[in-house]
C-alpha cells in the first residue's frame, strides 16, 4: 500500500528491521522523492527521528558510457561524454579533449585555452546556481531556487550563443574548440558577470544570512579535515573543511597557472561551510571570466584533426584531471591505435561524497537533515552511476 | 554578513621547485628497496610504472607513509583480453608535493583476483566494488562486493571486452520499427557484421 | 473506440475536461538527465505554474508521469511500480529522444529504447533535451487534448495489458507489482465494455 | 438574519460561501507568493481546478474502511468548528458555545487526520502526524494562554461578546492594541497553525514527502484540500475575532481576512523550516513568555 516503500523495490535492505521488538524501522528516500538529488536513493533505518544506519543505492541512471565509448568513434564520443554529469557537463569535455590530446600529442592554440577556461568557469556558476536552488529547497525556501535558476538561466544564454546548447554544449574539440567566440559575446559575458555579482548580495539577504539557514545548516553535517582526507573528499567539500586544494591550482591544466585567483576555505567543516565555500568560488570564477577576456589573444581556436571517420589515436595512455563545481574529475585513457577508444574510465566527483562520506554523514543525523546534507555534498548521480 | 562569510583565504602557494625530483627520487628508493621495476616521469607531475601483483599493496603502504601520497584518486582498470590479463591502475595523489603516481599491476583474467587496498584507502572501497561488479575481479579482504550500480544485472560483468552492449541490446529490448544504418560507413555496420558472421556460420 | 467516446460526452464531461485541464501535477522524479530542465521550467523566468502544472510529492498525487529521458531497466522497474499507484485519469509524457528510440542510447545495455512498449504513452517531446519552450508547448497541447477529452491512452493500458506485461517480464523476467491491474480494469468498466 | 428561513439559508449556504473564501485565499496566497519569487503564478482560483481535478478521479484502491471515515472526520470537524465561529450577520451557534468549545472541535481534524494516515501504513505519514502533534503541543499551550489572559481582561468566555466588546472604540479597543503581548504573541501561533513557514514541520516535502499526505491521492486528497482552504478561513477568523476586532460587514470582514493572509504569506515566502525541535524551542523561549507576560500584567492591573 505504500508508495515510496514499494518503489523503492521493497527488498529489505537492513535486516532486522521492522521487527515488533525492535524499535527500529526501514525508511526510504528515493529515488522518488524530492529531497533527493537527481535520482538516488537512500536506505535508512531509523529510530524515533534519528538515523542509525544509512546506505545509499544508485545505479538508476546507469548507462554504461565507459562501455558506449568503447563502442563508439573518439569523434563520437565527444557528443556522449557531457551528458556524464548533467547539471556540469563541461569538466567531461574538457577531460575528454585534454586527454586525447595528451596521448596525440595535440598542441591546442593559446585561444582556444582561453575559451576552454572560460567556458569551465561559466559552468562552475551555473552549477552552484543550481546547488544554491536546491539547498534552500531542502529547507523550504523556495523564493531562492526562483530566482537562483532563473539567474543561471543567462549563463545558460550564454552557452546557447557560444555553442548552440544550453545544457550540453558539444564544444570541445580535440585540439582546440569548435567555433570562435561570436562577435560582441565578450560584451555580453561581461554584462552577465556584472548582474551576477549584483544578485549575490540579495541572495545574501534571503539565503546566506537567513536566521532559519544558520539555524539549520550549521553544525550539520560536519566532515573534519583529518576525515575529509581519509575518506577521500575533494573539491569544495574538502575545502569546506579547511583544507586549500584545488587542482586549477595544484596540477594547472590549460591557461589557469597564469591566472590569479583564490582558493576560498571555510573553518567549520559543516553543511554551512560548504554552502559559504561554494558562494565564494562564484565571486572568484567572476573574476576569472574577466580575467580570461581581458588576457584572451587572438588567434585561431582549432589545430585540425584528420577525417573524423578514420581518425586513429596512437597507443599510449593518459590520466587528466579537472576540478569540476563538485570536485576532483578525472578521465583515465587508454588507447590502442584504432579508431575507438580502448578504455575510458571516469573518476566522477561525486562517488567519494555521494556514496561512502555520505552513508558515513547520514548516520547519526536526523531524518530531516538527511537531504539537507545530501545537497551540501552536492552529489551528483549520474556521476555516480556513470 | 557573519563570521562565516569573513574566514580567510588561503591561497596555498604552488609547491617548491625543488619538491618533484625529491618525490622521483623517493619513489625509486620504495621501489628499488622492494624489487620491483623503477618508476619513470611521464610528463610534469606524472610518476608512472609497473608493480607486481602481490607487492602493491606493501608499494601503496610505503608510498602513503613514507612520500605522503594521501589521495587515492582513481583505481582503473583495463581488459586485456589478447593477453588475457587485467591491468589495474592505481592513482596517487600527494597533496604536499603535487604528483600523481600510476602504479600499473597486471593480473591473470581467470580468475581475477587481487588484493584490497580498503585497510590504506577508504575510497578504494568504491572503486573495488566498481571493478568487481563491471570486471568480475575479487578483491580478497574488501567485505563490501555486494552489487551496488548492476543490483538488477542478470547478464555477465559488462565491461569484459568479450561483452557486447549492442547485442545484448538487441537481445533483451524492443525496438523502433527503424534503426539507424549511417554507421555501415564504418567497418561494414552493425548488421552488416551479423549478415556475414550468419553467413560463414552456414 | 476513442471516436465513439467523444461523441458520447455528455454536457458535465465537457465542463469537468475543462476544469480538470487547469490542474495537472507532474510527478517529481527525476528519471533522466532531461530532469536538468526542469527546474528552469518551474521557477521564474518560466513559470509552468502558470497554466496550473505543478511538481508534486508522491504518485498518489500526481496526474502526470514524466520520464524525462532514458531510462535504466532498474528505473523502469520503479517507473512501472510508480504508474500502477498513480490515480485515474493519468497521462505518461515521453521527454526526449531517449523515450522515443533510445537516443544516443540505442546500444546501451541498460537503457530501454521505446517507451511505449511498456507504458501507455500520451505524448512525446522530442530532442535531446526539450528546451523549457518546448515543454510548456507540449504540455500546453496535453491541456488542449485534456480539454477534448482525446486523451485516454491510460485506458490503453488496461484493455491491452497482456502486451505491456508481456514486454515488461521480458525485461524484467518475471516482475511483481503488487497491484492487480485486470481488477483495475473491471472497475473502470473498460474490461467489461470489451467483452 | 439568526432566526427563522435567514438561518436556514445561512446553515445551507455558509459552507459554500467559506469554501469560496477559501478558494480565493488560496489562490490570493499562491500568486502572492508567485508574485515574491518573481513569476506570474497561477489563476486566482487555481485551489478551485485543483479540488475539482482531485475530486473527478477515480481509484480502485483503498486503505480500508477507517481510512475513509477519518477523511469524514477531518472535513465534518471542520465544518463543525466554522459554523461556532461568528461572523458578520452569522452568529448563532456562538451563543450555544464559547471559545473552549471551538478549542474542543478544533482538535477533531488533527485526530481525524491522524487516524485515516495511520491506516496507511507509510512512515512518512506516521512521521508527519507525529510532527502535527509536537507542534500541537508547542503553539496550542500558548494560544490558550493567549485567550484565557483575554478573557480574563473581558471577563467572558464568548467570542461573539469578546468581539462585540472590541468593536465598541474602533481601532483603539482591537485587542492588539490592547495587549500587544498577546496578539503578537498568537500571531506566532496562527502561523503555526496554518502550518505555514517557518513552522511547515508537517507537509516538509524535502524531508518526509508530505507526510500525512504521503498516501492520499484523488478523492481523499481533494477531501484534505477542501478541508485546508475551509480551516484557512476559520483560523483566520478566530484571529481576527480576537485580535482584530472582528468586522462588522463583510466587506470589513473579507478586507481584514485577506490582510492577515498576506502577513502570514509573506513570511511564508522568506523563510524556510525549522526543525521540529527548533520550532518547538522557538515557541517555548518567545511566544509563550510573551503570553504568560501578558497574562500576569493583566493579572497585576485588575480587570
Amino acid at each position: 500500500m505504500s508508495s515510496i516503500i514499494t518503489a523503492n523495490d521493497g527488498r529489505d535492505i537492513m535486516p532486522g528491521a521492522n521487527a515488533p521488538e525492535n524499535r527500529e524501522y526501514n525508511m526510504f528516500i528515493g529515488p522518488n522523492h524530492p529531497g533527493i538529488e537527481g535520482n538516488f536513493a537512500l536506505k535508512l533505518v531509523v529510530e524515533g527521528d534519528t538515523i542509525v544506519r544509512a546506505k545509499t543505492e544508485a545505479g538508476f541512471l546507469h548507462r554504461g558510457f565507459e562501455k558506449l565509448m568503447e563502442e563508439r568513434l573518439f569523434i563520437q564520443n565527444i557528443a556522449i561524454v557531457a551528458r556524464i554529469c548533467v547539471p556540469d557537463p563541461d569538466p567531461n569535455e574538457e577531460n575528454y579533449a585534454r586527454a586525447i590530446e595528451t596521448i596525440a600529442n595535440i598542441e591546442v592554440p593559446r585561444r582556444a585555452q582561453f575559451i576552454r577556461v572560460l567556458v569551465l568557469e561559466l559552468s562552475r556558476i551555473g552549477s552552484h546556481l543550481f546547488t544554491f536552488g536546491g539547498h534552500a529547497g531542502t529547507i523550504g525556501l523556495y523564493t531562492l531556487p526562483n530566482w537562483s535558476i532563473s539567474d543561471r538561466d543567462r549563463v545558460l544564454e550564454l552557452f546557447e550563443e557560444l555553442t548552440g546548447g544550453r545544457v550540453y554544449h558539444i564544444y570541445n574539440m580535440p585540439g582546440g574548440v569548435r567555433r570562435d567566440l561570436p562577435s560582441g559575446f565578450k560584451q555580453r559575458v561581461l554584462d552577465v558577470m556584472s548582474y551576477i555579482e549584483e544578485r549575490l548580495p540579495e541572495y545574501d539577504d534571503i539565503f546566506f544570512n537567513n536566521k532559519i539557514l544558520l539555524n539549520r545548516a550549521q553544525g550539520i553535517g560536519v566532515l573534519p579535515k583529518d576525515k575529509a582526507l581519509e575518506w577521500g573528499a575533494t573539491g569544495p567539500d574538502l575545502r569546506g573543511a579547511g583544507f586549500a586544494h584545488d587542482v586549477r591550482k595544484d596540477d594547472p591544466y590549460e591557461v589557469y597557472g597564469e591566472l590569479e585567483f583564490e582558493v576560498p576555505t571555510g573553518e567549520a567543516s559543516d553543511a554551512y561551510s560548504r554552502l559559504m565555500v561554494r558562494r565564494r568560488e562564484i565571486e572568484q570564477s567572476i573574476s576569472i571570466v574577466r580575467q580570461v577576456l581581458d588576457k584572451m589573444p587572438e588567434g585561431p581556436v582549432w589545430n585540425k584533426q584528420p577525417n573524423p571517420l578514420k581518425w586513429r589515436v596512437p597507443a599510449g595512455d593518459a590520466y587528466v584531471r579537472t576540478e569540476s563545481s563538485k570536485g576532483e574529475y578525472a578521465y583515465y585513457m587508454v588507447s590502442d591505435g584504432g579508431i575507438r577508444p580502448y578504455r575510458v574510465h571516469v573518476r566522477g566527483a561525486s562517488v567519494t561524497h555521494g556514496v561512502h562520506i555520505l552513508e558515513h554523514m547520514l548516520t547519526g543525523a536526523r531524518i530531516e537533515d538527511a537531504s539537507q546534507i545530501m545537497f551540501s555534498m552536492d552529489a551528483c548521480p549520474p556521476e555516480v552511476d556513470r | 554578513m557573519n563570521a562565516q562569510t569573513q574566514a580567510p583565504t588561503t591561497s596555498r602557494p604552488p609547491a617548491a621547485t625543488g619538491a618533484p625530483r625529491m618525490t622521483e627520487a623517493l619513489v625509486s628508493a620504495i621501489t628499488a628497496e622492494t624489487g620491483i621495476a623503477t618508476f619513470r616521469t611521464k610528463s610534469p607531475r606524472r610518476i608512472e610504472g609497473t608493480v607486481q601483483a602481490d607487492a602493491l599493496h606493501s608499494f601503496a603502504a610505503a608510498l602513503r607513509s613514507r612520500v605522503g601520497f594521501e589521495h587515492l584518486s582513481a583505481i582503473s582498470c583495463v581488459d586485456w583480453i589478447a593477453e588475457g590479463e587485467f591491468e589495474l591502475v592505481y592513482h596517487f595523489w600527494s597533496y604536499r608535493d603535487s604528483h600523481l603516481v600510476s602504479a600499473r599491476v597486471r593480473i591473470p583474467r581467470e580468475p581475477g583476483s587481487m588484493a584490497t587496498i580498503t585497510d590504506l584507502w577508504l575510497p578504494a572501497s568504491f572503486f573495488e566494488r566498481d571493478i568487481h561488479e563491471f570486471y568480475g575481479v575479487v578483491f580478497q579482504g574488501n567485505t563490501d562486493l555486494e552489487r551496488y550500480i548492476l543490483s538488477d544485472w542478470k547478464g555477465p560483468p559488462p565491461m569484459r571486452k568479450d561483452f557486447s552492449s549492442r547485442d545484448f541490446a538487441h537481445e533483451h529490448f524492443t525496438f523502433k520499427d527503424y534503426e539507424p544504418t549511417w554507421d555501415e560507413l564504418i567497418d561494414g555496420g552493425y548488421h552488416g557484421q551479423k549478415r556475414q558472421g550468419e553467413g560463414s556460420d552456414e | 473506440m476513442a471516436e465513439k467516446e467523444l461523441t458520447q460526452r455528455t454536457a458535465w464531461d465537457k465542463v469537468l475536461a475543462n476544469l480538470r485541464k487547469r490542474s495537472l501535477w507532474m510527478l517529481h522524479y527525476c528519471t533522466g538527465c532531461g530532469a536538468v530542465e526542469l527546474p528552469p521550467t518551474m521557477t521564474s523566468r518560466f513559470d509552468m505554474e502558470r497554466f496550473g502544472i505543478m511538481p508534486m510529492v508522491t504518485p498518489r498525487q500526481a496526474d502526470i508521469l514524466l520520464i524525462t529521458g532514458y531510462l535504466s531497466v532498474k528505473t523502469l522497474k520503479r517507473v512501472i511500480l510508480i504508474y500502477e499507484q498513480m490515480v485515474a485519469p493519468k497521462y505518461v509524457v515521453g521527454f526526449g529522444s531517449c523515450t522515443i528510440n533510445g537516443g544516443m542510447y540505442w546500444n546501451s545495455y541498460t537503457t530501454i529504447k521505446a517507451l511505449d512498449r511498456y507504458l501507455p504513452v500520451e505524448m512525446y517531446l522530442a530532442g535531446c533535451m526539450p528546451r523549457p519552450e518546448a515543454i510548456i508547448s507540449g504540455f500546453n497541447s496535453l491541456i488542449d487534448k485534456i480539454g477534448k477529452g482525446e486523451a485516454n491512452s491510460w485506458k490503453d493500458y488496461y484493455e491491452n495489458y497482456e502486451f505491456y506485461k508481456k514486454n515488461q517480464d521480458h525485461v524484467f523476467g518475471d516482475i511483481e507489482t503488487h497491484h492487480d491491474v485486470p481488477a483495475d480494469g473491471r472497475y473502470f468498466g473498460i474490461l467489461e465494455a470489451k467483452r | 438574519m439568526n432566526s427563522g428561513i435567514g438561518l436556514i439559508v445561512w446553515i445551507i449556504a455558509y459552507p459554500f460561501v467559506s469554501f469560496s473564501l477559501g478558494v480565493l485565499l488560496g489562490g490570493y496566497g499562491r500568486k502572492l507568493t508567485a508574485r515574491i519569487q518573481r513569476r506570474v503564478g497561477p489563476s486566482w482560483i487555481q485551489p478551485f481546478f485543483d479540488v475539482v481535478k482531485l475530486m473527478s478521479k477515480k481509484t480502485n484502491v483503498s486503505h480500508g474502511y477507517m481510512h475513509d471515515v477519518a477523511m469524514m472526520m477531518l472535513v465534518g470537524g471542520t465544518l463543525l468548528t466554522m459554523y461556532f465561529v461568528p461572523v458578520p450577520g452569522f452568529h448563532y451557534f456562538s451563543q450555544f458555545g464559547d471559545y473552549i468549545v471551538i478549542m474542543y472541535i478544533l482538535l477533531v481534524p488533527p485526530l481525524g487526520m491522524a487516524l485515516g494516515v495511520g491506516q496507511t501504513a507509510n512512515p512518512n505519514g506516521s512521521i508527519g502526524i507525529a510532527r502535527a502533534l509536537q507542534m500541537l503541543a508547542g503553539y496550542e499551550v500558548t494560544f490558550v494562554l493567549t485567550f484565557i489572559g483575554f478573557a480574563m481582561k473581558n471577563g467572558t468566555t464568548s467570542m461573539y461578546e469578546l468581539m462585540m466588546i472590541q468593536q465598541s472604540g474602533g481601532v483603539a479597543t482591537w485587542g492588539l492594541v490592547t495587549n500587544p503581548l498577546l496578539g503578537v504573541a498568537a500571531l506566532f501561533c496562527l502561523q503555526g497553525m496554518m502550518n505555514e513557514k517557518p513552522f511547515e514541520v508537517v507537509i516538509a516535502p524535502h524531508e518526509i514527502a508530505t507526510g500525512p499526505m504521503t498516501e492520499m491521492g484523488g478523492k481523499y486528497l481533494g477531501m484534505m484540500f477542501i478541508q485546508h482552504l475551509i480551516n484557512l478561513v476559520v483560523e483566520l477568523t478566530i484571529y481576527m475575532n480576537l485580535f482584530l476586532g472582528g468586522a462588522t460587514n463583510w466587506f470589513e470582514y473579507v478586507a481584514k481576512l485577506f490582510a492577515l493572509f498576506t502577513l502570514v504569506m509573506s513570511v511564508n515566502a522568506v523563510y524556510g523550516r525549522f526543525r521540529t525541535d527548533s520550532a518547538l524551542r522557538f515557541f517555548w523561549k518567545l511566544p509563550l513568555p510573551m503570553a504568560a507576560l501578558g497574562v500576569i500584567l493583566i493579572m497585576i492591573n485588575g480587570i
